[in-house]
């Protein structure tokens, strides 16, 4: 068994596990989540750091035929695109289970439901056959429901948990109908994905085909992801839902969407992805201008942390429809990036949650004289999610604008502002109503993350942040290569991957 | 008059017509059963005549199996509507809507 | 190059700051010795690279991405030039009297740990930013001052003013870097490179370039940057209130040196702002000097005169780069930061000891007669007000003076216009120190005040000494050779320097002199030994004015309720009741609606059924037969 | 003698259900209950058996009549696990039952016996035969709690709505059988293009679909379906659901494929409009339902619309999606209704929010219901999911030369996100519920030991079909094949 079998087959083991251990163990439920979360994180980093960066191949790769008569097979492989966020999501998933701290009843169908999840995520995105890669999405997808729905908080979770239910189911039909169009337009007849690339690489699918494909992939793909104006799931949902749920969709399952416009759409569908990717640019500013101008008015932390991430969304999509080498790997590195701040956010905020009892902002202040640690790193969060050099976001943020220069001058003007101001304001704002300011009576009883097991995983999703903030070529120089290619696919001619270089006079 | 095809299959078609009839416009079970076993030997007919004027025997075989299954269905019906009548003391259609939307 | 050096003077900070954050918050002593430690090597290193002459590059890539024919790559390097070998030597100079003065100033406050570790990431940032060789590392260190800042000046966290200060200044700040960043991706879009040294090169090659529109737009863009660092008009508001912050950090970051980034980066970056670039910031630089020396006459918190004061001068460096011309030598600019530096960092401190004396009292008309109380603290502040002045011979007289030549130069209006700044600041410092050092006490407070500690008055000392004597060392000409153009040989001996700019440039020598005399007479005239300010009854609704800054906080609050504001609302409002109100909502009710009204077909009456059974039977007939 | 041998597996179900019958006479009235038992295990032994036969080619019995092909073979394994499944729950049913338990189990046996010979049916005599067989029997399965007014009344409204599409079906046949002089689908099939093109055929064709859409429960003959499935006892609902569904289904493949190859293009468009309709209108009606076995017969009538889709591509590829649908629809749907049947007697009414509580009163009932609610629902990693990928597949497919189907898919995945809504309803309602359920009032469900096993098959084959579906899809290929080389 390959590394990439090993770490998706990890969880779910682990899942089988649990259901096979009495209820009255309920210590064990965690030590299994634990122990299977981190086996696949150590997987997943020794994946990430053996990769070779530099080559164009696919690394690590599997393959086993499953419905021979179908063609679909499990084959698993990593490149430049997919395997940071394999790492990212191993993190992630491990920052969760740690983090499930919180949960105190029906343990048992927790864990398995978590670790459902995170096998799930981990097979999405270490699949490269195209039906895998959507069934291990969906596959995620239930346990998030069906946690929201029965360790969700607040009076709203069934209304959430029903929305999101339908928004996503809804997204991810559109995709797959996406998906077999084109597997039948392609003629291959194959599910494999870098078999069904090189075949449509000699033989084009129909311009005509492509067309409407490629919008219901966009369209599809960013539901999921929460493209604006299909957003409002997301703050919702995140709001309602527990925090390790919130913390694996918020931060990597969401990005399955991105990840299949890079991995499938672009390249399979280069006519349809010129004349439509345009639209996508526009959209994005949807979400970067307009949800953090919503995310200025709210006044509960989870709905303005879920708006943020609707709101981070938008560089990854203005990456990806700038169709240049540099916004293509900024795009990716956001995915990574916003997956560790997503998860560290609305950790810190599930914290606060079981401390205070309350996010109403409004009730809160000066928290930082109470919680020096979790103060602090939610204040760092903040300054990450506004993209401060020294966090990944910032590297990969300011690569999407340079990107998208050349393409969407007047996008990237408002993208940024958007993320230098309209960022800046809410974030700033939630650091002044929560941690500043003098610290009301009633929380004097609140106390800080006690020990390190507590802090473990704060600090790790925080040490991945700075870690490719501050050597982005761990990132980059893994994903120029795919990234490369994917343009090259797009764009037929190798020299339009920069900006402008033209002076105009 | 020389009798043909098109006259038995009139006669069949009226018949089914009446039945079909009868099956919509009458209340009472007892009646619209009769009219269904109407529709059932239209279709006797036409299948008689067919038979015949196709120099085939394909048509009363299956004449005989549908005279055979609704006997069948004629004991079972009469039993169910006999148990109902005993339970509702009626036999009218439009008492029998406890299920409904 | 000498290898290492130039770097453990970048990281020291950095790792002394990341010391004290994961091992050393709530260790008072430890975090102080590692933080001005820290410091303190790095001031030794660029003391000896000064020495040693040393110039060059040295970088390792931190991005890069390239297809073969165009790429994208981001170094992080260290760059030794004039330019930056002198702003090391001022910041780590300055920092580190600032560093030990801060030990014997935060001394009794319980978060020690944190404001050490700020004062190092601070440090790290701005000589990051000192030691920048292309736009984007230059643009990282710019924007970690900027969270520094945010962090020294929210340090008393608990305290709303403070709060609200530090997110003003982050949140002002950023509407510059949203053009820096801007100009930046313009530069390299169209240039394809944001490598400082390359850049020159391009535009030393081809002269014609620096009169293109688009880098002159660029040159707008990236002068907004400098604009809100350095907190020139519009982009002003935060500076005041950044005074909320402990008043070390206000001596450092808000006086010496991270409000001079703006002009440092201005001058760095000169070689391609065109001639309508440079003559706008000029203009704005000249208007902040203005405008600022102003608002200081009316301010009564002896740290917001300070503040004010600092505008203004920064407003004078600006616009000596923006007189500097098109391949000019702003070095005149550098000139004066660099003695604005080391002045108006005494003033500081100065302020803070007779702060601490005063039991954080801030207000002049509660104090009086210190000069006696607190002697060291009076006289290194009064050579630091001499020099901000422009009195011969301290330093401040010197820069001030080249500044004032170079607008005699090329624009008599700026030249005007900077002689009346300087009557303004000598009118308004002297009415600071006749009313807070001299004439009768004017409330209980002055009573039990003394004289601060060494660990106090020892920095002042230390920063008195450049304050006095800097324009004495040629930093002008050594500033000047960055910009290569031939500078006439310096005078020597003590004297010749002395008489220089008055045989230069009389007019400029003689204009200066003149304001400072007139402004010390009226400040003599209307302030000494008063016990209250006579000047609103004199003015009236101008003193108001001035004391409320010219409405300009207001104003802003209110075209930001109006624009930005107003829009979130909108966007809230669609958010809430369009999209997810009529849109969604309403979509799952018609569904919820067709389900409710479709089921009443199922009546459960035989009767209806079979009637609807035909008709199916009949609709399908009729679909298939009927063409 | 040969004929009887080829129809060995219909014989061995008649013998069986005779048998149950004699057995009743000498078994004692507290053991009747049990016969049900040894019906299943009757049943389990033919299913075994059935896969024993190895076709090297079609076998045909009664000139023709009867064929035991692939495709026969399928729905046959398919009929006697569906039948082995509802015995079961019939077992558990049986209290309830005044009299006549062993009649009950007699009459499943016989209606599995017309389902069998339906899937062999290839002449309309025997269609129409092994479709009364099967419809006859179920007048009787549905009305068989003789006391209770909503199964007499199911009964009749069956039994009323049930002969009167035989009438249809019997007056298309003669039609047919005038037109082209024959009623064995072969020979039909080879009839020349201008009997085909007459009009009187195509009514009969049109007459023979209507009593095969009521079977299927297809709009606008679906009309029955609700009542029928909330009246009837519940083992009966379950056979009506999978059983009468399927049968319906392999006879309209029949004439679709076998008898009528040539005009299957002119029905496209017919078949898409009834399948969107379907959909539609299943899904619509079942938002507002709080009957469980109300909203089951709804549901059945949106799934018998997704099936429709399968058929109406008309290809290869759709009718093997329709048989693997089929397969998961077995598991899921029976699994449902057998956990429906335990529950609601321990439940007051029929309405959702009665299932509150219900994980903790027997956590393996609602895992079980819950996932197939998951499966109908067509999510991950169970079979619906798979199911409705190969219909959308096939559908889209052959979407090119049939532009209509465009519009179907989009419609059926309109459907299936309306249909989340009211399926996750059920898992709400049994795991987070509105109003929280007090510990004290819920007894836990004591679970027999053969239901237990029933329900964990179910949950295997969800997940067998869901996680691992290569054998089946080769099967249903298989199948498909000989319907369509």
């Amino acid at each position: 068994m390959g590394l990439l079998s090993f770490l998706i087959l990890c969880p779910f083991a682990g899942a089988v596990l649990i259901a096979l251990t009495p209820r009255s163990f309920n210590v064990l439920f965690r030590l299994i989540a634990l122990l299977t979360t981190f086996l696949s994180f150590a997987a997943a980093t020794w994946v990430f750091f053996a990769f070779h960066p530099g080559a164009t191949h696919v690394q690590f790769e599997e393959f086993c035929p499953w419905v021979g008569a179908l063609r679909i097979g499990w084959h698993l492989g990593v490149d430049g695109l997919n395997v940071a966020l394999v790492f990212m999501a191993a993190l992630v998933a491990f920052a969760a289970a740690c983090c499930s701290w919180e949960i105190k009843e029906r343990q048992k169908e927790f864990y398995l439901l978590l670790l459902v999840m995170t096998g799930g995520i981990l097979g999405a995105f270490a699949s490269l056959d195209l039906f895998f890669f959507y069934f291990f999405h969906e596959l995620a997808l239930v346990p998030t429901f069906i946690m929201i729905g029965v360790w969700g908080r607040g009076e709203n979770r069934n209304y959430a948990t029903f929305k999101m239910t339908i928004y996503l189911s809804l997204g991810a039909l559109i995709a797959l109908i996406g998906l077999i169009a084109l597997y039948v337009a392609a003629g291959a007849r194959t599910f494999d994905i870098p078999e069904l690339t090189r075949d449509v690489a000699a033989r084009p699918i129909a311009a005509s085909a492509q067309h409407w494909i490629f919008p219901l992939l966009m369209f599809g793909f960013g539901i999921l992801v929460s493209l604006w104006p299909f957003h409002t799931w997301a703050p919702l949902g995140y709001g309602a839902a527990p925090t390790p749920t919130a913390m694996l969709h918020a931060g990597v399952l969401k990005k399955f969407g991105l990840y299949g416009l890079l991995r499938i759409a672009l390249p399979l569908l280069p006519e349809g992805a010129q004349r439509w990717l345009p639209v996508l640019a526009l959209l994005c500013l949807g979400n970067l201008l307009y949800c953090g101008l919503v995310a200025i008015r709210q006044k509960n932390l989870n709905l303005l942390i879920g708006n943020s991430s609707v709101a981070h969304m938008g560089f990854v999509f203005l990456g990806i429809a700038s169709l240049s080498l540099v916004g293509v790997t900024g795009a990716v590195v956001v995915m990574v990036a916003h997956g560790l701040l997503a998860a560290l956010a609305f950790a810190l905020s599930g914290y606060l949650q079981n401390q205070l009892g309350t996010l109403e902002m409004e009730q809160m202040g000066g928290l930082l004289r109470k919680l020096p640690f979790v103060g602090t790193l939610l204040a760092l969060a903040m300054f990450a999610g506004c993209g401060l050099p020294g966090f990944a976001n910032f590297a990969g943020e300011v690569m999407v604008l340079f990107g998208a220069w050349g393409g969407h001058t007047t996008v990237v003007v408002l993208a940024a502002w958007a993320a230098l101001i309209v960022g800046a304001v809410y974030m700033l704002r939630a650091i002044r109503t929560v941690l500043h300011g003098p610290l009301p009576e009633k929380w004097s009883g609140v106390a800080d993350a006690p020990h390190a097991w507590r802090k473990l995983p704060f600090a790790l999703l925080l040490a991945g942040l700075l870690l490719f903030g501050c050597v982005p070529r761990l990132l980059t120089d893994r994903i120029q290569p795919a990234a490369l290619t994917v343009v090259r696919a797009v764009n037929g001619t190798p020299a339009a991957l920069m900006a402008t270089t033209q002076l105009p006079r | 008059m020389n009798v043909g095809l098109e006259h038995y299959l009139v006669v069949s078609a009226l018949l089914f017509a009446l039945g079909l009839l009868g099956v919509i416009v009458r209340r009472n079970l007892l009646v619209i059963y009769m009219s269904l076993e109407l529709m059932l030997n239209a279709a006797n007919l036409a299948l008689v005549a067919f038979s015949r004027f196709n120099h085939n025997l394909d048509g009363q075989v299956m004449v005989f199996f549908i005279i055979t299954v609704a006997a069948a269905e004629v004991a079972v019906g009469l039993a169910l509507i006999v148990a109902l009548y005993r339970k509702r003391e009626t036999a009218h259609v439009e008492d029998l809507t406890t299920m409904k939307f | 190059m000498t290898g290492i050096f130039p770097w453990l003077i970048l990281f020291l900070p950095l790792l002394a700051a990341a010391g004290i954050t994961l091992f050393a918050l709530d260790h008072r002593a430890v975090s102080a010795r590692l933080s001005i430690g820290a410091v303190v090597i790095s001031f030794a290193l660029s003391v000896a690279l000064f020495v040693h002459g040393t110039r060059g590059e040295t970088r390792f890539n931190w991005i890069s991405l390239s297809d073969g024919a165009a790429s994208w790559i981001v170094d992080i390097g260290l760059r030794l030039d004039p330019l930056s070998l002198m702003m090391l030597l001022v910041v780590t100079g300055v920092g580190s009297a600032i560093h030990i003065y801060s030990y014997g100033y935060m001394h009794d406050d319980p978060g020690v740990g944190r404001y050490f570790a700020g004062l190092s990431l601070f440090t790290f940032s701005m000589l990051g930013i000192v030691l920048a060789t292309n736009f984007l590392m230059l643009f990282i260190f710019w924007e970690l001052v900027g969270v520094s800042s945010w962090l020294l000046i929210g340090f008393w966290f608990e305290r709303p003013a403070a709060a609200d200060a530090a997110k003003k200044a982050f949140l002002t700040n950023r509407v510059g870097d949203f053009g820096f960043l801007l100009g930046i991706i313009l530069v390299w879009a169209v240039l394809g490179t944001m490598d400082f040294g390359q850049l020159q090169k391009m535009m030393a090659a081809n002269p014609a370039l620096i009169g293109n529109s688009t880098i002159g737009i660029a040159g707008f863009l990236i002068f907004c940057g400098a604009a809100g660092k350095s907190a020139q008009f519009p982009l002003h508001v935060w500076l005041p209130d950044a005074m909320e912050g402990p008043t070390p950090v206000s001596a450092l970051i808000h006086a010496a040196t991270m409000v001079a980034a703006g002009v440092y980066m201005l001058c760095r970056v000169h070689f391609m702002l065109a001639a309508d670039a440079l003559e706008f910031i000029a203009w704005i630089g000249g208007i902040t000097a203005l405008l600022a020396a102003l608002m200081a006459i009316q301010q009564n918190d002896i740290k917001r005169i300070l503040a004010y004061s600092t505008l203004s001068q920064l407003g004078y460096m600006v616009m000596t780069v923006g007189l500097s011309g098109v391949g000019g030598n702003p070095s005149a600019a550098m000139f004066h930061l660099t003695t604005h530096a080391f002045f108006k960092a005494l003033l500081f401190l100065g302020a803070g000891s007779v702060i601490l004396a005063l039991h954080h009292e801030q207000d002049i008309w509660k104090m009086g007669g210190l000069s006696k109380k607190m002697p060291v603290t009076f006289w290194t502040f009064m050579i630091a007000t001499l020099a901000l002045c422009g009195v011969p011979p301290f330093s401040g007289f010197f820069s001030k003076d080249e500044i004032l030549a170079t607008a005699q130069r090329t624009s008599p209006a700026l030249f005007a216009l900077g002689v009346a700044v300087a009557g303004l600041t000598t009118f308004y410092m002297f009415r600071l120190i006749f009313v807070a050092f001299t004439g009768p006490v004017k409330s209980q407070l002055p009573d039990h005040a003394h004289e601060s500690p060494a660990v106090i008055t020892l920095p002042l000392v230390a920063l008195a000494v450049p304050s006095l004597l800097a324009g004495f060392w040629g930093i002008d000409r050594f500033y000047a050779s960055q910009f290569g153009t031939g500078e006439a040989e310096a005078a020597t001996g003590w004297v010749a320097q002395l008489t220089a700019p008055f045989a230069h440039a009389p007019g400029a020598a003689f204009g200066g002199l003149a304001a400072v005399v007139i402004g010390f007479l009226a400040a003599f005239a209307l302030y000494w030994n008063k016990v209250q300010d006579p000047l609103p009854a004199m003015l009236g609704v101008v003193a108001r004015w001035l004391r409320d800054r010219f409405y300009f906080d207001e104003l802003y609050a209110k075209l930001i309720a109006a624009t930005q504001d107003a829009l979130a609302t909108l966007a809230d409002f669609v958010d809430r009741w369009l999209i997810a109100g009529l849109f969604v909502k309403g979509t799952h009710g018609s569904v919820e609606l067709t389900g409710r009204l479709l089921r009443l077909v199922q009546t459960g009456n035989l009767q209806t059924y079979s009637l609807m059974f035909v008709a199916g039977v009949a609709v399908l007939l009729l679909f298939m037969l009927i063409r | 003698m040969n004929d009887l041998l080829v129809m060995g597996l219909e014989a061995a179900v008649l013998v069986a259900g005779l048998a149950v019958l004699l057995l009743d006479l000498w078994t004692p009235p507290a053991e009747k209950r049990n016969l049900g038992y040894a019906a299943a295990i009757a049943v389990g032994a033919i299913l075994l058996a059935s896969f024993a036969i190895v076709l090297p080619r079609p076998l045909a019995a009664f000139g023709g009549m009867f064929v035991l092909d692939e495709f026969a073979l399928f729905f046959d394994r398919f009929f006697l696990l569906a039948a082995l499944l509802v015995l079961v729950i019939s077992v558990e049913f049986a209290d309830r039952f005044e009299t006549g338990v062993a009649e009950f189990y007699a009459l499943i046996l016989f209606a599995l016996a017309g389902m069998m010979f339906a899937a062999s049916a290839n002449d309309f005599t025997l269609l129409f035969v092994s479709l009364e067989l099967i419809t006859v029997t179920f007048y009787v399965l549905t009305s068989f709690q003789r006391r209770q007014t909503q199964s007499l009344e199911a009964g009749v409204k069956y039994l009323i709505l049930g002969a009167l599409s035989s009438a249809f079906l019997v007056y298309g046949i003669a039609l047919i059988y005038g037109t082209a002089g024959t009623m064995s689908f072969t020979r039909l099939a080879e009839a020349a293009p201008a009997v085909l093109d007459s009009r009187l055929l195509q009514t009969g064709l049109l007459l023979v679909l209507v009593g095969l859409g009521f079977k299927i429960a297809v709009v606008p003959f679906q009309i029955w379906a609700p009542d029928v499935y909330q009246g009837a006892p519940t083992p009966a609902t379950a056979f009506l659901a999978v059983g009468s569904k399927a049968a319906g289904f392999v006879l309209l493949l029949r004439v679709l494929f076998t008898a009528v190859p040539a005009l299957g293009p002119r029905w496209s468009r017919l078949l898409i409009v009834l399948s969107a309709v379907t959909i539609l209108y299943g899904v619509l009606c079942a938002i507002p339902q709080r009957n469980l076995k109300r909203l089951m017969g709804y549901s059945s009538i949106a799934n018998a619309g997704f099936l429709l889709l399968g058929v109406a591509t008309l290809s290869r590829d759709g009718v093997s999606a329709v048989l693997y649908y089929l397969g998961g629809y077995l598991f899921t749907v029976l699994g449902a209704f057998a956990v429906i049947c335990v529950a609601l007697r321990h439940t007051e009414g029929e309405d959702i929010p009665a299932l509150a509580g219900l994980h903790q009163r027997s956590p393996l009932l609602a895992a079980t219901l819950a996932m197939a609610m998951v499966s109908l629902a067509g999510v991950p990693p169970l079979a619906g999911f798979f199911g409705k990928f190969l219909l959308l597949k096939s559908a889209l497919m052959v979407a090119g030369d049939q532009p209509a189907l465009y519009v179907l898919v989009a419609v059926a995945v309109v459907g299936v996100v309306i249909s989340l809504y009211y399926y996750f309803g059920v898992i709400r309602a049994m795991y987070w519920p509105a109003e929280p359920v007090e510990q004290g009032h819920l007894p836990p469900i004591q679970l027999s030991r053969p239901l237990r096993w029933s329900l964990l098959l179910c949950i295997a084959g969800m997940l067998w079909l869901g996680v691992l579906p290569g054998m089946v899809v080769n099967l249903a290929n298989l199948a498909a094949q000989t319907l369509l080389p």
